[in-house]
This record gives C-alpha cells, structure tokens and sequence, in this order.
C-alpha cells in the first residue's frame, strides 16, 4: 500500500512539473509543444514479406509486414478484396507488455489503423478481385511493436502505409473454371492515396504533438487524426477518460493535417514511393 | 462506409429528405426510460430510431480480486454487447474486436462525467446491451448509460450526452441511421457534458474536408444538446413525475 | 471469515422462517405452493429477429430472438433442419452474474431449454430442409436474461417458445445446379406441438411451485418437467445437490401436466397464436 | 431421440427380445473392479454393456484457491470427459456443453450421498473417463464414482445407483443401449441411494405419457437397485475376497 | 514458507540417498541402471477404435486409441494423407494432474511421439491417399494417460505404435467425380517400420533407464532416443534443465539402439503382429 | 524431414556445394548486435542465414502471482513466437504447439548456463521473437537470447551457443536451412556450453544410422563452437568496442 501511495506522490510531483515546463512552451525532452520526434522509414526489411517496414519514432520502435494470400470475399461484398491490420504489443517491448491475445488498447490501436487505411480508400480493395464472389486478393499487414515509448498510432500508422506502399502481390493467370494460378510476375497494391495519423496528448491544459511514453503517463485524453493527400480527416479517435474542449479538438483536426504533410514526405521517401 | 459516391445519391431526395422522411438535421425518435431493470441499481432504457438498448448500473461495489482496486478512486468498468438477435445476421454472443473496442471509448466517454474519487477502493460496473441495433448504437448506448449511472445515484458532474452526425449524398446531416452508415461517406459520433461542452467521444470513419468536419462536428453537438433534454426530461419524470416503469411490456 | 459465519447464520435463519411458512402452506410472497407467479408474454418485441418475446415471470425477465439462416445439415442427419437454443445470464440482470462464457448452470438451462423443443417434436425439422444434405434452414433461439428472480427454466421455455411460435422465415427459391435464393415471401415455421417447462422446488419436505430467487437461495433440489399439448412429457431435469423421493418426482410430473396447461394458454395468447 | 415410429419396431423382435438378444426388462452385461488406478486415493472401472469408464477420487485435500473452500463442508468437483478414441466419430478432446452438463448431475447425483460436513475446507475431486462409450454412459459413469468414492474412504450415506429406461419400439424397456438410445422414443436415465430410495438424478429426453412414464420410472429404479447389488459385490470382493486388480490387463 | 524449506531438505535427503544408491550401480526399487520396468501391451481394447492398445509400464498406464475418418490433404503435400498424435495426462492419472488443455510437457511428449512415428516413416501415408489433393485418410492417435509414474516418453510411444499395428481402416470405393463411398472391407495401415522411444534420465552423474516418478523427481536431465528395426535413430529429445555430457549422448543413443530392440519384440508380441 | 531421397539429390552439386554455394561444413553467414532495444534489460538482434531474430532479457524482476516464485533460485520464463509476417505463409498471431514445444526446449538450454541461485524469489524473461524465419530459427533464438542475458548482467557460467547439422542428399552437413530442412533426411539441433562443452540442447527429426548420427553431432558440436566466437564478438564490441547500436536501421 506503501507503494501505492508512492506511486501517487511521484506521479504528482512529475504532473506538476511537466505542467511547469509546458506554460513555458517546454517540454521534458526540449522539444515544442507542436515539435515531433525524429522519424526513421526503413522499408523492405523482412524478404519473405510481400511488403515491410521498420518504423523509429524517437525509441518507439515498430516492424509491419504484408502478407498476402488469395482469399474468399465476404458474401456482402463480392466485388471487394479483403484487408486486414493487426497489431502485437511484444513482450520484448516494454516491461509492462504481457505475452497473450491483444488487450482493448492493442484493439483499438489496430482497428483505428485499419479504418485509417480503409476509411482513407487508401487500397483500391475493387482491384484486389480475381473473380467476382469467388477469389480476392487477402492483405494482412501485421505490426510487431519491439520497443515502446509513446504515440504507437503514428508509429504503427506510418509502418502500416509504408509496408502497404512496398507491396508487390503476385499476379494471377485466371482460366475459366479453374483456380487461380499463380504466376512469377509481381504487381503493386492499387494506391489511390497515403493516409496517416497524427496523434496529440492533452496534459493538464495544453496539447502536445508527438508524447513520450513519460508523458503519456500523466496525459489526461489523447487525440488522433488520419489524414489524406487529398485534404481530408479520414479517421479519427479521442483516448482516455479526460475530455477535450471544442477548440482543443479543432486544433488537433488543423495540426493534423499539417503534420501530416511532413510525415507523409517521410514516409514516402522511406518507402521508396513515387506516385 | 461504403462507395464514396454511386447510388448514395438517393439517400437524400430532391425535398432534402432523407430515406427515413427526416431532414438533415432531424434526430430519429427517441424514448428513453429510466429504472426499469429491478436488481440493478440504476438502469435505462433507450430507443433511438430501430436502437434498442438496455444499460444497468451496479455499484459502488466491491472489488475482486482486490488489487485491482485503486486507492484513490472507484475503478469504472463498462461491457458494451449485442445480443445474438440484434443485429441483421445472427451475431456470436462472444465480444468481437469491435465490442471490445467500443466498451473501451465508452467507459472513457462516461468517465469524465463521474466522480469517481468520491468512492476509493470499489468499483462500478456499467453493462449496455443492444437488443436490437440501429446505426449510433454507441452513442444511444452512452446516453442511456448515463442515465443510468445517474439513476444508480453515482455523484455526477454533468450527464453525458452522445449523437453522431455524418455525410450522406455528399450533405452534413444530424443523426446517422443504419443505412446511412452503411451507405454514406463518413461518420462522426460525439458524446460530450453539456453543461462545460467538454467533449468525451469522439471518433470519425469517412472524408470529410475542414469545412464538413466543422460542420458536422457542430450538427453532432446540436444533437448532443437535444439528446441532453431527453435525459432530464426522463430521469425528472421517473423521479418527479408518474411516468414509472414500463408497465405495458412493450420495447 | 467472520462474513461467512453470518451468511450462514442468516441463510440458517431464512431456512427456518421459510419452513415455518411453508407449514402453514404459505410462502414468503403470499403465494400457496402450487401456485406461480404473473407469466406475461409480449411477441415481436426485437423486428430485426424472424421472431422473438419477452417474457416476465414475476421480476424475472427474459427476451427471446429467433435468427434463420441458410444452413448445412450435420452428414448423420441430412434430411433435417438445424435447431440451435442458447442462453446467456446478462451481467445486468443481478449482481452475481459476470459476463463471459455461459456457466455450468446456464449451459444446463439452455440444453433442458433445447431438449424441451427437440424431444417433443415442436418443429417438425424434417420440414425445414431445401434440398437434403445440402441446404436447410439454421434456426438459432438466442435467450437474453435480463433480470434474476428464480425460476429462470421456466422464463426461459416460455420465452423460447414463444418466439418461435411467432416466427416468420423467408421462402427461397430452389432451382436444380443453383444455391437457394431468398424471395420476399415469408412463412411460418412448422408447428406441431407446444412444449412448457413447469419447475418446482423442494424446501425441506415441501414441493413449491416456480420459486423466486429468495426461495432458490435455499431450495434443497429442482425438478422440471416439460409436457407437450398432447398428453407427453418430453424432457425433464433434477437439479441440486439434493435428492427428491418417488412421490415428490410423481408429484412434480402431474404438477407439470396440470400448470403446463395454464402456462400454455398464456404464452399461445401472448404470441398471438392460433393453430 | 429419433424417429417416433418409423424403423424403429425393428428394434424389437416377435419373441419380445432387443436387437442384442435381452429382454425388454433385462440389464447389459456389467462388470465393476475396484481400485485399479494406482495414483487415485480411489478408483473404480465399470463395464457397463459396451461403456469402458474408469472412475478416480481424489481428496479430499487442499483446496485451491484457498477462498473457494467452504468452512462447513468439503467442496465435490466432477468432471465427465471423453477420450478422443471413445466414440464412433473422433471426439474432439476439449469438454463440449454436454460433457460440462453431464458432469454437473453427475456431481449432484453423488452429493446427496456423501458426508461432506466431516472434511470442512477442503475438496473432492471426482473425475470419470469415458474410454469407450455406449448408452447410458452417465449412468454407468455415476455407479463407477460411487464405488471410487467408497474405495477412496470417503464418509458415505449410502451408495448412488443409476440406471436408464426407455421407450423403444413403443414399449417400455430397462436400460437402453447405443442404438435404442439412437432409434428410440424416448430415454430416462435416473440415479438413487437405493437403502433410502431418494432420487438423486433424473433426466428425461423423449415423449412419454403418464401410464409411461411410470411404467419407465418403476424398471429404472429396477435397475438402479440390481446395479446396487453389483456395486456392493465389487466392494466387497476387494475389501474381503480375493478378486483384487485387474492383472490380465483386459478392458 | 515452511512448508517449502521442508520440501527442499526432504529433496536434497532423497537426492543423496538416491545418489548413494546409483554410486553402488542400484535403484531404489532394486533395479541395475540400464534395466527397464516390466512391459506390458494389450492390444484392441477398445473396440470403437480402429485401432487400440493399453500399456502398463510398471504402474505408468496409458490408453492408445487410434480413429481413423476421411480427410483433406494439406495444401502443400495433396499427396500425403494425414497422421496426428495427441495426449492428454487425465486428471484421474496423479494428484499433480488438471483437467483443461495440454500443458508445455504434455505437448512435448505429443509431439515428440508424433515426429517417432512421421520421421521414421513407420507408416507410409503416400498410401493414404485416395484422390489426390482432395481425399485422404486422417489417421488421428489420442493418448489417454490413466496412471502417472514416470517415464511417458516411452510408454506412449509404445502404445501410439501398438494401436497402429492393430489398426483396420475401411476401405473406400472411388469412383469419378464421386465422394468416396465407405465399404465393408478393411484393410492395414501401410506400415514400413516399427519406431520406439527409450528414455534415461541423468541423475547426478549417472544415466538410468527408463525412470519412475520417484526418480524423475530428482532427475537433471532427460535423453529420449526413438530407434526404428533398419537401424536408424529417428527421433531425439533432450529434456530438462540440466545438461548432458557428449560421452552421456552416446552411451543414451547406444542403450536406446538396444533396448528398442527388446521393446519392439514386446510390442510386436502385444499387437499380434507379423510383419 | 522430406522425401527420404527423391530429387533432394541437387541439393549438393558434384562439387560438393550446396544450393547457396555453400560447402557441407560452411555456416551461412552470420550478424549478431547486442544492446539493440531500448526498454529491456538485455538485448540482441542476430541474422543466421535469412533468420532474423530479436531476443530481450527483463528481470531479475519480481513474479506474478507471488506463490510462483522459488525461494532458492530465479524462475527462468521463456518466449519463442514467429511474428505474422516471418513466415512464407502468414502465421496466426496465436502460439502454435510447436512454439510452445520450443519455448520450453530453449528455456531448458538456457537455464544450465545461468545462476539462478543468485537471485531468489525472482523471475527473469526471455523472449525471442523471430521476425523472419529460416530453418535453425530455434539455435539462432538461443544463440541470440544468451548474448542477450549476458548483455542484461545476468551472472552466468558460460553462453549458450546452438547450431544444427543434418544429412542432405545422403551427406552429414553443418547448418540446416529451410529447404534443405524440408526437403532433407535429417537435422539435428543442439547446443552447448562451450567452456565445458556440456550439451544443454539436443533434437533429432530423421533418419540417421550410427555413423551418420556421430559424424552429425560433431559437426553441429563444431558449429556451437563457431558460433561461440562470433557471440563473443558482438559482446566484445559493444563493451570494449566502438560498434554499438544499429544506427542505420537496416535488418
């Protein structure tokens, strides 16, 4: 219980000094309130994926892979291929992951990253069919977070779309009435445009872009925008049991989408993309 | 959300009315009722349009096992789940990703509105059941919770109140139902305290620019406002006024 | 430690006033012993569901969905449709129960609840198939329990019952070399007979009929029987870690026949049933 | 359950006897040995017609976790399971409804007859294996666990015999096997403390009239009181004869 | 904590005298190091299974039962039929032993039997095929544990094996483009050789055969070697947290290369097997 | 193992190369990095081949729930998974019974190199996650997972280092790969402590005689010990070197 009480008092000194600093436009590591961390894209690193990248946000560090298979549609979309993120929080990552199914923060980081991806039409999933109702092209793109410290959105955001922009998906003879054969020859996933998220932590009175996993410890709500190449949100989902004013949420939505600009050279370029 | 484009037109017809006969910025009817499950609490029922939905309140109670319990306020736990017959396909009753992840935003929407330091060391358990569902099932979820947490005599800041607005043959329109989930082009569900305007969900799926993500988010709030008066009206008339249970058996 | 000793203290007390009553042939609600509570069925109360009700049975209450689905029938029996009954104890229907996956006591209610339906031949499967072993209808009877107060068994039959009883499925189209296709047109499952639970309690040496959950508290032993309209009965359950005599068990089974009657009535009624 | 009519006549023959050979009121072959597992504080192996059942008690001991124990009595834990090889289709091994139903009455088939308030905080664990399985297998799986119970040294009110009767062929029959359970009408399976004649599990699939019901009721207590004697000569043959084991290793 | 110290001591006085013993090349139940418990193998025990066996080695007994049903090949080997082995350590085996699925060591010894079995190519499951890339036979041994007292390796190797060698599968009609149509006729799963495991544990410096739960309390290490009848080692497993000399590999794959032979001349006998 | 003969043949051409160009007692190439992840303890990253593999240390640390911990030694708990996307096919996230069979083979390799007695009542983790895999990923993951435990200052009596030989198109090889593993007769896994070339691993799948089994365990004996210096390296040059971190990003 002792150290319970510890655990609070800690915690409140480090609250009351994170606020210190951020009324005077600081923060722990030196940055600026609207100041990132440096980003790292490096893509292509697991040869058996179909499509990878390997993401460094400060010390987060995160691995997706593509993989893809043929597939069956779902009987309500016969005309669409199938994709799929997932997301794994490695017990390598940090000293309070635990081996085991995903937790609801694991889930609900994969899904906001899937719908970014989906919701964004980033994947033309009308191309990804074979024959219609019957045969589709199934894209599963798994990140392995390896190293924790804080805004594992953007990290796994930025991972997932670089990995997905590195896909080269085998090509498929079609005979009727046969199967799909496979062929040598390899195409490229139908991009249509690049979305990523951009996530902001509400500590005490002030939003900062980018957290630390020192300051998401204290953080009181957390907000994360997707946006595209084409000028619009495409995703977004408020964390945590604090609550955002209206202007906050306003300001998240614009530093969205201007970071995102910058991110999204990055990631880019990392991926080795050209449109 | 579906074709970004393609046969959504007819979602809106030339009157500006919508599939359902409401205009844009009309919610569907909503009933809610307040105390009507005898061994929780606190409970309320809600429709919102085809949404129908349970929610229950049980605590402040203990907490097992016991190191789960925080020394400085209740631990507020939520289950969001559909019954099997709730939905178009039969849905298995074990909680899918989209379950889980919707319990998460929905205790996180109800939190701030709670004061929870006002009993260290339990817990409060919040279960929303959809019994049949309707596009905006979180948000009618977060509404009714609300009222039930209220009714369960939980010491409250404000009520939290929760609508979604979205995009619908290319117009901003209040209150997404199913087929405009379905069909349309993005959706937008908020839940805020009305009193401070403090937001507590928010969650977007779809495209919107700058100018329809203002608009929509502030049709969200309208809607958000006019949900609020529902909720006082139902928890003034349980306890204030004859309007009681629900005696007749019908959902 | 010392809380246990009082819930037994106090369990022991309850005991006695209760077998005191029942001495008197009278129970703690008023009620005589072979007399139940108020059944109220309401039909069609979720539209989604090809057929559901919601039952009360005193604070007991329960909703029933029924969900038709194209389905393939097990290889040992290909010329019969699918029946599927399940249950599960809402976490907000009291403070005991917890969510997850149905307890031993929820599996066993919801089997009795299956077997009731099954063995009394209530739909007649044989005419829920489309084309044998390959397509018949899936009915799934999902129970949704709302609120606990005793006597679920019963609750539970009369609510299943009456869903189905208010079913409309979908006719499909069946052209040779093709898969079944779904027409507008809606028919009624086919109904044989009526099937209901009537379930007594021993406490101490008395039988009471459809016991609360005051009176399950202390219950020694259940005993269900189901009975059909046609002078059966169909399924039947002992329950409990205590033992009923051969006069109790012949007791309970006449009870059955008699009560079933009565509750037939009200849930034909309920679900606006006419044969 | 099966057909009600159909082939089903076929099951009995002109002479009144059954597809193997018994008569309408006549048990399956049966054979008890007790205390053949060498682990088991007791054990019991019970041919029971073509059922191979090994039935093991341990306890009673410590129970774990310590806030599940019961400062009154001992807590009984059972569990039925089937091995894979057990029936005519692979089973799979993890414990389907049915096996978790089945090992809830077979539990509050034997608590009636056990002295439980003499081990306060502690447990018995029953567990019955099904190694190859035929008709009546709960039965037979309760009986076995009776006799286990006795050779484990546990305090006893009396054994727990069990026995199933049946409708096949539109006649009532003691005892049903695989087939009569498969073709037939209708199955009561139920189990006594046969020195008191309390009931201690009843179950019933089928359609049975009164006259019956009764009919059925009356050859299953038939058969649970021949049962009994058998349960008593296995005892007693190891306690006092010479029948000790299972050396020759037959099942 | 106690209860632990206590423990500990009653160990390291057990160790010691074990030790003591083995110094003296003697066990505690009387047996030389490199000498087995008696075998036993009864074959065709039950009687549903398409093939069985019960094994008894000293107080160790296992049950073996082999089910045999059609089945699709795994896409990458259409010409192979399907072979598993599982086991299950039933609670009624030992105090130690929990109902639910199988533990890590419960899975090592299931699939090291399994690798035995596949790796010494004992039956030829090119043979098992009935059309190619469609149906196969799917040859599943389950391994029930009755009766815990040492060494499982090789008991359920032997009795995996004998069930094999009873085993009579039904044989099929093919006809073109028919499902394969079961008839009367049985027929022998191809078998090629006769694989079987013989396990020594390390205790301290010396290696015995054949351990017994006494002594695999105190063991440091475990060597399993499967040998065929052509002369071949198959399969191999070391266990447990303490290592093994190279000298002790050898002398462990020398000893299982001789007593395989006696085990096989016993099992064969059990199974009625003649080559 | 494959087809025990068959085309496997070309796996080694008439100059004795085999299908990378590599000869019968040639490792493939080999990168180790020690210290490469921030938050654990200890960390290491090795390239076997085309494996490519993560191991990290977190402990001594203290053991959840209490009653696991020991009161003489550390518990060592271990971890071997394939991310999704390491595999020609995508591998289900959820551990397969062959990872849970090599989580504990590599636990029981590691743990007779380490000192537990020098941390009671505590528990230290490794896990070795294979982010592409190629055959040997289990030597490779306990190669890496020992250079990790050293890098976490785990007091230890030596590393652990594992390699694998195995028979191909009749020969005995060092250093299975994955086709050569598929289509190959034999592979035998081990590992060792090399100061004492005390053997803490040991697999075999395949067919070798006696011959062929000797002439295997020295070649993977050779390979422990190859691998042994390259281990000794990468510490070295993290701690008295100047080749720290992975500062390029590169896998």
């Amino acid at each position: 219980m002792s150290a319970v009480k510890k655990t609070l008092v800690v915690e409140q000194l480090k609250r009351g000094q994170m606020n210190e600093l951020l009324a005077k436009g600081k923060r722990l590591d030196g940055r600026g309130l609207l100041e990132a961390r440096e980003l790292k894209v490096f893509s292509n690193v697991i040869e058996k994926a179909e499509g990878s990248a390997r993401v460094m946000l400060g010390n987060t560090e995160v691995i997706a892979g593509v993989k893809v298979s043929l597939g069956t549609p779902f009987p309500d979309t016969p005309d669409k291929g199938l994709l799929v993120v997932s997301a794994e929080v490695l017990p390598l990552a940090s000293p309070y992951a635990e081996p085991g199914p995903p937790d609801e923060s694991t889930i609900e980081l994969a899904r906001v990253t899937d719908r970014g991806v989906r919701e964004s039409g980033m994947i033309d999933v009308g191309k990804l069919v074979l024959r219609e109702g019957k045969w589709v092209y199934a894209v599963f793109v798994d990140v392995s977070i390896l190293n924790v410290d804080g805004n594992l959105f953007d990290a796994v955001s930025a991972a997932t779309v670089a990995a997905l922009l590195t896909t080269n998906v085998p090509k498929y003879e079609m005979k009727e009435g046969e199967e799909p054969k496979k062929t040598e020859e390899k195409i490229r996933l139908p991009i249509q445009t690049i979305p990523l998220a951009v996530t902001m932590a509400r500590i005490g009175d002030y939003l900062v872009l980018d957290p630390t996993a020192e300051e998401e410890a204290v953080m009181d709500a957390r907000i994360t925008f997707v946006t595209d190449d084409r000028g619009n949100i495409c995703a977004g989902q408020k964390g945590l049991s604090g609550s955002l004013s209206v202007d906050q949420i306003t300001l998240a939505a614009s530093t969205a989408k201007l970071k995102g600009e910058q991110v999204r050279a990055i990631v880019k370029q990392g991926a080795g993309y050209v449109q | 959300m579906g074709k970004a484009g393609g046969d959504s037109a007819a979602l809106i017809n030339e009157q500006g009315l919508r599939l359902d006969g409401r205009r844009i910025d009309e919610l569907r009817p909503i009933r809610i009722e307040v105390g009507i499950l005898r061994n929780a609490d606190g409970s309320a029922y809600i429709q919102f349009g085809k949404n129908k939905i349970m929610a229950a309140v049980y605590g402040p109670k203990e907490v097992h096992p016991k190191h789960s319990a925080l020394p400085d306020k209740s631990v507020l736990r939520c289950r969001y789940h559909m019954s099997p017959f709730s939905t178009e396909e039969r849905k298995n009753p074990a909680p899918s990703r989209r379950e889980i992840e919707i319990s998460k935003v929905i205790r996180e929407a109800l939190e701030p509105a709670l004061m929870l330091e006002d009993y260290p060391r339990t817990a409060i358990d919040v279960f929303v059941e959809v019994l049949q569902s309707d596009g905006g099932s979180r948000c009618a979820g977060i509404s009714a919770a609300s009222v039930a947490l209220a009714d369960a005599g939980i010491n409250m800041r404000d009520l939290v109140s929760a609508c979604a607005a979205g995009k619908v043959a290319g117009q901003i329109v209040m209150d997404v139902d199913d087929t405009e989930d379905k069909e349309g082009q993005a959706d937008l569900p908020i839940a805020i305290m009305p009193m401070s305007s403090q937001v507590t969900l928010l969650q977007l799926d779809g495209q919107l620019n700058d100018e329809e993500f203002h608009k929509a988010f502030n049709f969200a709030l309208d809607g958000c406002r006019r949900v609020y008066q529902l909720q006082r009206e139902a928890l003034i008339g349980k306890y204030f006024g004859n309007n009681g249970g629900n005696s007749d058996g019908g959902l």
